[in-house]
């Protein structure tokens, strides 16, 4: 690193020299006279940067987390189911969101890849029917491969796909979708065909069958229980790879080149090189997450990965904030749990039946509000549920000095 | 001493229109070269070609005896070309750290595998740039906004960033363009300090576009005046200050603001 | 891992109790009475309801076959409920959109707390859950006509169809047409791929193979919101210019499909399957043709039927007409899972697992809408094929009249059913 | 006839106070110059009194505008230009996708269709580069070209008041001669001039009264005359202050003098 | 021969209804920036609307079209006030994610309105043919066409309005000084204000006209011989190919777009059968689909589109 010392160095004595921080300790001590009265001042480029920079946030990245790991065991079964979807869907939201968010390419495609990895799934990990294939693999194979095989067809469109910009290729990455639902149609070996569909992989990971019930102690496992867990290692591994990503070199990379990317060309980022990886890594986490969906809903057809879908995943990005990870996981379970909220809610309204008759019918009402909190949600806080909790967590920072 | 820069017969068209029309300079290892002519002259569309944006009809430009012609930016970038751009070319979203870093893209090098797992050497050379730019902090005096984002602040400020930006990448040559451009007189001074700075501490030849005669005519080495595309003087300030078609294409009735009227204590 | 054990599933399942000293009661049966009970001192037996209830793209046929249920167990109940209970339909309705996932999701919410499951629509969402409701032995009755319900190895005996396949109403639909117009010397299918034109397009085929007659290459489409329009359909007919024509889409679809050919001098005919009806037909521009050339075939009985059931269901409606014949499917539909619920009260296990276990063999009357059915035993002998044809008619409520009631011909016993015609994949 | 500035505070997203109680005044026969350094709260000020702050998530929190002593209602864009207030923004902003005719024919929004083709006419005499490339997109044309063209769309709208937020940034020397003139040129055509310059010496040298802008406050408000001849301002505006000499020797510690901080 | 006649016939009928669709998409594009996802919602509540009109009311058709456009219209305007005026000057993309929750909501409206029923529009043109060249016949009330070519009236019908309602449209647009400030809207909001141009009032008037738009393309998209249901809706969505082929801000794009897909569309449906049956089923939805492919390889802003200006 002799470069970065030259220019130390010369910024050294450009300033004078004489400061109490010392760049080269790695830990880079702040004297005391600095640091007194600022709790928040960081003692180290590294405890700065660190994921976790506040005890706050490791608070509340550990209680969430507890409280993760014990939900299956406090709730009812069909609320676990929800909570692996929601997990699911924060997973292939956050795919989204490195390509859409992070990386400014808007992309109606997801779905497809959603796709491509459930299949590449099924085919791995399903059995075989009776005009499809099905190999029966371990987990442990299967799972990897449904990142791979989506990572790798987004390598191949993505030059393709940068050529275009903004909304065209938002429609760009739509004609994907559509090519793509009209090969899986075809595909009947591989996707049961039109209208019919296939079973998905089964669920053996490492040999162990986690659709068993297990024991252990007093602790009863069943399988939705142990998907859940399968489905949250993955989240917080991935979430955590992908934040990690984002907060070095690559994920300024993506920024600069969602931003204005002829500045970003001129400071050394390569263009094709950096959408590509936004794309192909975007599509690896749709994979993993499809395949998991995938198995969460038990059969799959062609027509299910439709522009439904996707949109579902815009709703979770835009809604939990554009460019956060925390964000998209909250923002997925908004997008999951809500419609459970207002069906709670709106069971209770007295005249609103599930009649056919009157104004409207209970699921026609919770479809609405859905609808109607989607576009307040988005109206009124422009950063999502995540720039909501900036904006409370800022505001009490801030709060006696708001000059 | 052999140049750093040669570029030699540059031509650059848009359709009918002819931008550059043939121009050639050297710009020598340490120099301070200033381009300076009327607007549209084709200054910033030199520093284009240079960098890579645009692809010149003709003419050859060479870093140290490379060629730079059909480089992508990034590849020119790689190869110790920094510049900073008229209209303040930040990423307004990110916060001022996260620009300076960006700079510092070409000098970290690790893989996304090893991004995603934030360790070794990804986050060895992480706190290395960072190290880097905290230096540069301190050097511009930005550490008062280094957590703000860049689309909040003054004009005068984002131009001082956008230099730490080009800084960071430890260039060979820094192309500016119009680096005091909106700003008063004592903004004028300290850019003129970092400057000058730069060059002395680190070394560094510099390309500057710049309309404001006081900064150029005090501290370039040399100076290129170009008009309609086409090169109408190189030299000394001293020299090309004088030079009449200097005066009827550029200066004009200005070269008043220069040498009488309120700022007359200014020239010598 | 070690230390996991495996358990059976059904360990954690300890919600069985006694009620009354003699019945035996799981899931979604409880000794209180129902929300809004119509017999106070009855406890209540909940059914689940998964059906395309807002914007999905059956939702014209299923809100009319959910109202008609509700209406036939509110039937049920005025008449005293089943064995000390009332039963409800209403708390476990949920709206699937015809969504795989969303159909999934609420069954996964409802699936615990309920008895049996009175509606599952689509054939792909409930083999999505299916494996679940065998392992939880949750009685349901489909409303998707597809042939793999007959068969135990596809539903272990839990799905309680009614009526006839797709498959079957094609082949018996062309033996009353040859019957009724003469044998064609070609025939050919246009339907949507998948369970229900698949389907049908088999029968067509079987029935063209059984009777020396040319079935055409099944012409396959998708409902307009897909494909804009038929004439791709209209095109291909055309071509071969089949003598009858078997439809398998939905109402629109129909009544472009037969008047656009009609426009362009097809001198065929049309036999349209249970969902391609609807009155509004009859004020569309392919009215005429509709009604000179277009036969409708349905398992249960039309609107103008005469059954004490379908009296029954008229009067639960105070002389308004619903929007189309969903109603009645939804009436239909009820019986079954009455009856299955009548038998277990009657075994004294109104558990799933008790439920179930009364299907196998359970004949079940319809009074009259639809032939008596018995489940189980063998699917060709047991096979409901009675095919009540209808020819559009606008001076008969919803625009069908009955021109031949519980049709049954010869082809379909000469079929090998002993599969699903379109297999699942 | 004068456009007024009533102690008007300007606050960003609820929390930042910029403008802190500032009061200027342009008379339609006058050049008012506001100077202050970067970040002063210039930009905000013009923002606040053309009704574009809500696009900047910000407010005026207190104070008012009034032309003529008349209040008006500066919180839309739109009728403070019908009012006869226009501005040209910092930074430029062209339609880059439109061409430079285009442009300014977006300038003359507010006015009636007629005699749009002198007022064109008038600019391209005005800036003849920008007759050369009336059909080109604004975007491609060089920085110094786009802020010609600014200026020119913000006189189609034949404003009373025009509010310039740095005409000369990029320009060269010699069209700042020329922006100089072409500025006493629309005060004579009565036209009101609020010049917000960090070349304080061009705007001086023409400007009739001078404001001096420093965290939010107005710290300064005298005749221009005064103000050429203040030593402050000579040393921290105009560069000509004591010890003025070549940028060579200026020293990067200088302190920094600020007014009332 | 008169296959490929008749088939272009309907193709142009069909486009000619994408292109309002397109249209209407891009008119609202071209003044906000935004993809409106809620258009199809429009476009299936302006096929009731007009539907009541005509056939529960008993107005003429053309009566009946005229209110349920106006009636849209000013639905839009009130949608566009309450939802999409709260983002003007923030990011398209989430905007559009707004107009995917009105889309939702209008959805459901209009399934209610609808109650299960398919509908019809009443229009003049039913299943009546010009026959070009062959016998005309009449088969069970239906006057039709054998051998010759048959051009179904209402696609005659669909493309002389399209034409002349695009045609005078684009006409205003290009002689009033709205046109050019709804694009300067579009373009820069702050700078668009700046000018004296209310930006409000630009995507009053453009939410107006393309709900209008998607009205009058619902009821010619009714006007098809047979009836229409609410799921229909959906169908709008071939309008994207459309607008990205022609390129998403010119309305001369969406025209040809609409076209090319409709006649893509049609020529696919009437020959892919017998060429190439291997594609799969409803192969000639992927069609527009793919020419958009090639054309964005071509052009990566579709034929008429606006090339993004960028410069350093
Ligand atoms: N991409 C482009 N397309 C078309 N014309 C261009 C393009 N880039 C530059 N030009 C034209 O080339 C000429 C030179 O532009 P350039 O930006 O180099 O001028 P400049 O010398 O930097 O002027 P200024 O001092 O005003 O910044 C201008 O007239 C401009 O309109
Ligand atoms: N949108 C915004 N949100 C928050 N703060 C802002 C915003 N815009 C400006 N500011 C802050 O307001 C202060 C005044 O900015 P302003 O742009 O008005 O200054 P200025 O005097 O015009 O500076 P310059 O000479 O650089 O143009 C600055 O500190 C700036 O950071
Ligand atoms: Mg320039
Ligand atoms: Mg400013």
């Amino acid at each position: 690193m002799t470069t970065t010392r030259t220019l130390s160095d010369a910024s050294h004595r450009l300033t004078g020299g004489s400061r109490t921080l010392d760049f080269h300790d790695s830990r880079g001590l702040v004297s005391r006279a600095i640091s007194r009265g600022r709790p928040g001042l960081y003692t180290s480029y590294a405890s700065d940067s660190a994921l976790l920079n506040t005890p706050a946030k490791r608070w509340w990245t550990l209680v969430l987390l507890v409280i993760a790991v014990a939900a299956p065991f406090l709730i009812a079964a069909d609320l676990t189911y929800l909570l692996t979807l929601a997990v699911i869907y924060a997973l292939g939201g956050i795919g989204l969101n490195l390509l859409t968010g992070y990386a400014g390419q808007v992309s109606l495609g997801h779905a497809f890849f959603l796709g491509l990895g459930a299949y590449t799934a099924a085919v791995l990990g399903g059995a075989p029917g009776n005009v499809t294939w099905g190999l029966q693999w371990d987990l442990a194979l299967v799972l990897p491969a449904a990142a791979i095989v989506p990572g790798v067809i987004g390598l191949i469109v993505a030059p393709l796909a940068t050529r275009v910009r903004g909304l065209y290729l938002a429609v760009l990455t739509l004609g994907l979708l559509i090519v793509g639902e009209q090969l899986f149609k075809i595909m009947t070996p591989i996707t049961g065909g039109q209208g019919v569909g296939r079973g998905v992989a089964e669920r053996t990971l490492f040999g162990v069958d986690l659709d068993a019930t297990y024991a252990i102690g007093p602790l009863v496992i069943r399988p939705e229980t142990s998907f859940f867990y399968l489905s949250l290692v993955l989240l917080v591994v991935l979430g955590i790879a992908a934040r990690n990503l984002m907060r070095g070199r690559y994920g300024r990379a993506f920024a600069a080149v969602r931003d204005r990317d002829i500045a970003a060309e001129v400071m050394g980022v390569n263009l094709l090189r950096t959408k590509t990886l936004a794309f192909a890594l975007s599509s690896a986490y749709a994979g993993v997450a499809g395949a998991l969906f995938s198995m969460l809903i038990g059969r799959i057809a062609p027509e299910q990965w439709n522009l439904f879908l996707s949109i579902d995943f815009l709703a979770v990005i835009v809604i939990g904030g554009i460019a956060t990870i925390s964000g998209t996981i909250i923002g997925a379970c908004f997008v999951v749990l809500i419609p459970r909220v207002l069906e709670e809610l709106t069971h209770i309204i007295p005249w609103i039946t599930v009649s056919s008759g009157g104004l409207v019918n209970v699921f026609q009402l919770q479809t609405i509000i859905f609808g109607v909190l989607i576009i307040l949600f988005i109206t009124l806080e422009p950063r999502g549920l995540y720039g909501l909790w900036v904006r409370v967590r800022n505001y009490f920072k801030a709060w006696p000095f708001s000059y | 001493m052999t140049a750093l820069l040669t570029v030699d017969d540059l031509t650059l068209r848009f359709g009918g229109s002819t931008a550059l029309d043939g121009v050639s300079f050297d710009v020598q290892p340490g120099e301070l070269f200033a381009v300076i002519g009327p607007n549209g002259a084709g200054k910033t569309s030199t520093f284009n070609c240079i960098s890579g944006v645009y692809r010149p009809q003709e003419g050859s430009i060479a870093l140290d005896g490379r060629s730079l012609l059909g480089r992508a930016p990034d590849e020119v970038a790689r190869l110790g070309v920094a510049r900073t751009f008229q209209n303040v070319e930040l990423f307004d979203n990110l916060s001022v750290l996260d620009n300076l870093l960006l700079g510092r893209h070409q000098k970290t090098s690790y893989s996304w595998p090893e991004a995603m797992a934030w360790l070794g050497r990804s986050r060895r050379q992480e706190i290395a740039a960072r190290r880097s730019v905290e230096d540069l902090i301190e050097f511009l005096d930005l550490a008062s906004v280094r957590t703000m984002p860049v689309g909040i602040l003054p004009y005068g400020i984002r131009k001082r960033i956008e230099l730490g930006r080009a800084l960071a990448m430890e260039p060979r040559l820094l192309l500016l363009d119009e680096p005091v451009a909106g700003m008063n007189s004592e903004e004028t001074e300290d850019m003129a300090r970092f400057i000058l700075d730069i060059r002395t501490e680190l070394g560094t030849a510099m390309i500057m576009v710049e309309h404001d005669m006081r900064l150029v005519m005090d501290l370039a080495d040399r100076v290129m005046v170009i008009d309609f595309g086409k090169r109408i003087a190189l030299g000394t300030p001293e020299v090309v200050q004088r030079d009449p078609a200097v005066i009827a294409a550029y200066l004009g009735g200005a070269s008043d603001i220069v040498t009488d009227g309120l700022t007359d204590e200014v020239a010598r | 891992l070690s230390a996991c054990t495996q358990v059976s599933p059904d360990d954690g399942d300890s919600d069985e109790s006694m009620e009354g000293g003699e019945m035996v009661t799981g899931a979604g049966v409880t000794s209180d009475p129902c929300p809004d009970a119509v017999n106070a001192d009855n406890g209540c037996i909940y059914l689940g309801v998964l059906s395309d209830l807002t914007e999905g793209p059956f939702a014209a046929l299923a809100v009319p076959i959910t109202d008609g249920q509700r209406a036939f167990w509110a039937q049920v109940n005025a008449d005293g409920g089943i064995g000390g209970y009332d039963i409800d339909i209403d708390t476990y309705t949920r709206d699937t959109k015809y969504q795989a996932a969303e159909h999934s999701a609420q069954y996964q919410q409802i699936a615990g707390n309920i008895a049996g499951i009175a509606q599952s629509l689509g054939t792909v969402n409930t083999e999505s859950v299916l494996p679940d409701m065998i392992e939880r032995s949750l009685v349901t009755v489909p409303t998707s006509w597809w042939s793999g319900y007959a068969f135990e190895d596809y539903d272990d005996g839990i799905v309680m169809e009614t009526g006839y396949s797709y498959c079957t109403e094609a082949l018996v639909g062309l033996d009353w047409f040859a019957e009724a117009n003469g044998s064609p010397t070609t025939v050919q299918a246009v339907g949507y791929p998948g369970d229900y034109g698949g389907d049908s397009a088999e029968g067509v085929q079987r029935w063209a193979d059984l009777n020396g007659v040319t079935a055409l290459e099944a012409i396959g489409t998708g409902p307009n919101q897909v494909v804009g329009n038929q004439d791709a359909v209209v095109a291909g007919v055309l071509a071969g210019s089949p003598d009858v024509v078997v439809l398998s889409v939905g109402p629109a679809e129909t009544a472009e499909i037969v008047g656009k050919l009609a426009a362009s001098g097809f001198q065929g005919r049309f036999l349209g399957s249970l969902p391609t009806w609807n009155p509004a037909l009859l004020d569309s521009p392919a009215a005429p043709a509709l009604t000179a050339l277009y036969n409708h075939m349905s398992p249960y009985e039309n609107w103008d039927g005469t059954s004490a059931s379908i009296e029954a269901m008229k009067a639960s409606l105070n002389g308004e007409l619903p929007s189309n014949g969903g109603y009645i499917i939804g009436w239909a539909i009820g019986y079954p899972l009455k009856a299955a619920l009548e038998a277990a009260a009657d075994a004294g296990d109104l558990t799933p697992q008790g439920i179930a276990a009364v299907v196998d063999g359970l004949t079940v009357d319809f009074e009259g809408m639809l032939q008596p059915h018995t489940y189980g035993g063998d699917p060709q002998a047991n096979a409901n094929q009675a095919v009540n044809i209808g020819a559009p008619n606008a001076e008969v409520e919803l625009g069908i009249e009955t021109i031949e009631q519980f049709y049954t011909g010869p082809s379909f016993d000469q079929t090998d059913y002993s599969s699903a015609c379109a297999a699942s994949g | 006839m004068t456009l007024a500035v009533h102690n008007i505070e300007v606050v960003y997203e609820d929390v930042m106070l910029v403008v802190k109680g500032a009061s200027i005044r342009i008379p339609r026969d006058g050049i008012v110059a506001l100077l202050g350094a970067n970040g002063a709260g210039k930009t905000s000020l013009l923002r606040a009194m053309t009704g574009l702050l809500n696009v900047h998530r910000g407010k005026i929190s207190r104070g008012h505008v009034s032309i003529d002593e008349r209040p008006v209602d500066v919180r839309s864009a739109p009728d403070v230009v019908r009012a006869g207030i226009s501005q040209v923004m910092e930074g430029r902003r062209v339609f880059v996708e439109f061409t430079v005719e285009e442009n300014l024919r977006v300038g003359a929004y507010t006015r009636s269709r007629a005699g749009i083709a002198e007022k064109l006419d008038r600019v391209y005499t005005m800036f003849p580069i920008l007759g050369d490339r009336k059909a080109q997109r604004a975007g491609y044309l060089s920085g110094g070209e786009q802020q010609m063209l600014a200026i020119g769309r913000a006189l189609m709208a034949e404003p009373h008041y025009i509010l310039l937020d740095e005409p000369s940034l990029g320009l060269a020397p010699q069209i700042v001669e020329q922006i100089r003139d072409l500025i006493v040129d629309i005060r004579s055509s009565g036209t009101g001039v609020l010049l917000v310059e960090q070349n304080a010496a061009m705007a001086l040298s023409i400007a009739d009264h001078g404001y001096v802008m420093e965290n939010g406050k107005i710290v300064m408000d005298a005749p221009a005359q005064a103000l050429r001849e203040d030593d402050d301002i000579r040393e921290f505006y105009l560069g000509t202050g004591v010890g003025a000499g070549s940028l060579r020797d200026v020293k990067h510690y200088k302190r920094r003098k600020r007014w009332l901080s | 021969m008169s296959t490929l006649l008749s088939s272009l016939a309907t193709g142009l009928g069909q486009g000619a209804v994408y292109a309002l669709i397109a249209v209407s998409f891009v008119i609202i594009y071209r003044a906000t920036g935004v993809l409106n996802f809620a258009q199809p919602a429009l476009l299936i509540l302006g096929t009731f609307a007009t539907s009541v009109f005509a056939t529960q009311i008993g107005l003429p058709f053309w009566l009946a079209v005229v209110l349920g456009v106006l009636i849209i219209a000013i639905l839009s305007v009130g949608i566009e006030r309450v939802a999409i005026r709260p983002m003007v000057g923030r990011p398209a993309f989430s905007a559009a994610i707004v107009t995917v929750g009105l889309f939702i909501v209008l959805l459901v409206v209009a399934f209610r309105l609808f109650d299960s029923q398919p509908r019809t529009v009443g229009d003049p043109w039913q299943l009546q043919v010009f026959c070009l060249g062959g016998e005309a016949t009449e088969s069970f009330g239906v006057v039709g066409c054998t051998g010759g070519v048959q051009i179904y009236q209402n696609a005659v019908g669909r493309v002389l309005i399209a034409l002349v309602v695009i045609g005078l449209l684009g006409w205003w647009l290009s002689r009033s000084k709205l046109g050019l400030a709804m694009r300067a809207t579009s373009l820069d909001q702050e700078t668009a204000l700046a000018q004296g141009i209310s930006v409000g009032r630009m995507f009053s008037i453009s939410w107006a006209i393309g709900g209008g738009l998607a009205a009058l393309a619902g009821a010619l998209l009714a006007a098809n011989g047979s009836v229409v249901q609410a799921t229909d809706a959906l169908f709008a969505l071939v309008a994207l190919p459309a607008i990205i082929i022609g390129g998403l801000d010119s309305l001369r794009g969406a025209v040809v777009g609409g076209l090319i897909v409709g006649l893509s569309m049609a020529l696919t449906k009437t020959y892919q059968t017998t060429f190439a049956p291997w594609l799969g089923t409803n192969f000639e939805n992927v069609v527009p689909y793919l020419l958009m492919l090639i054309v964005l390889l071509v052009r990566p802003y579709g034929i008429f589109g606006t090339r993004e200006v960028q410069r350093v």
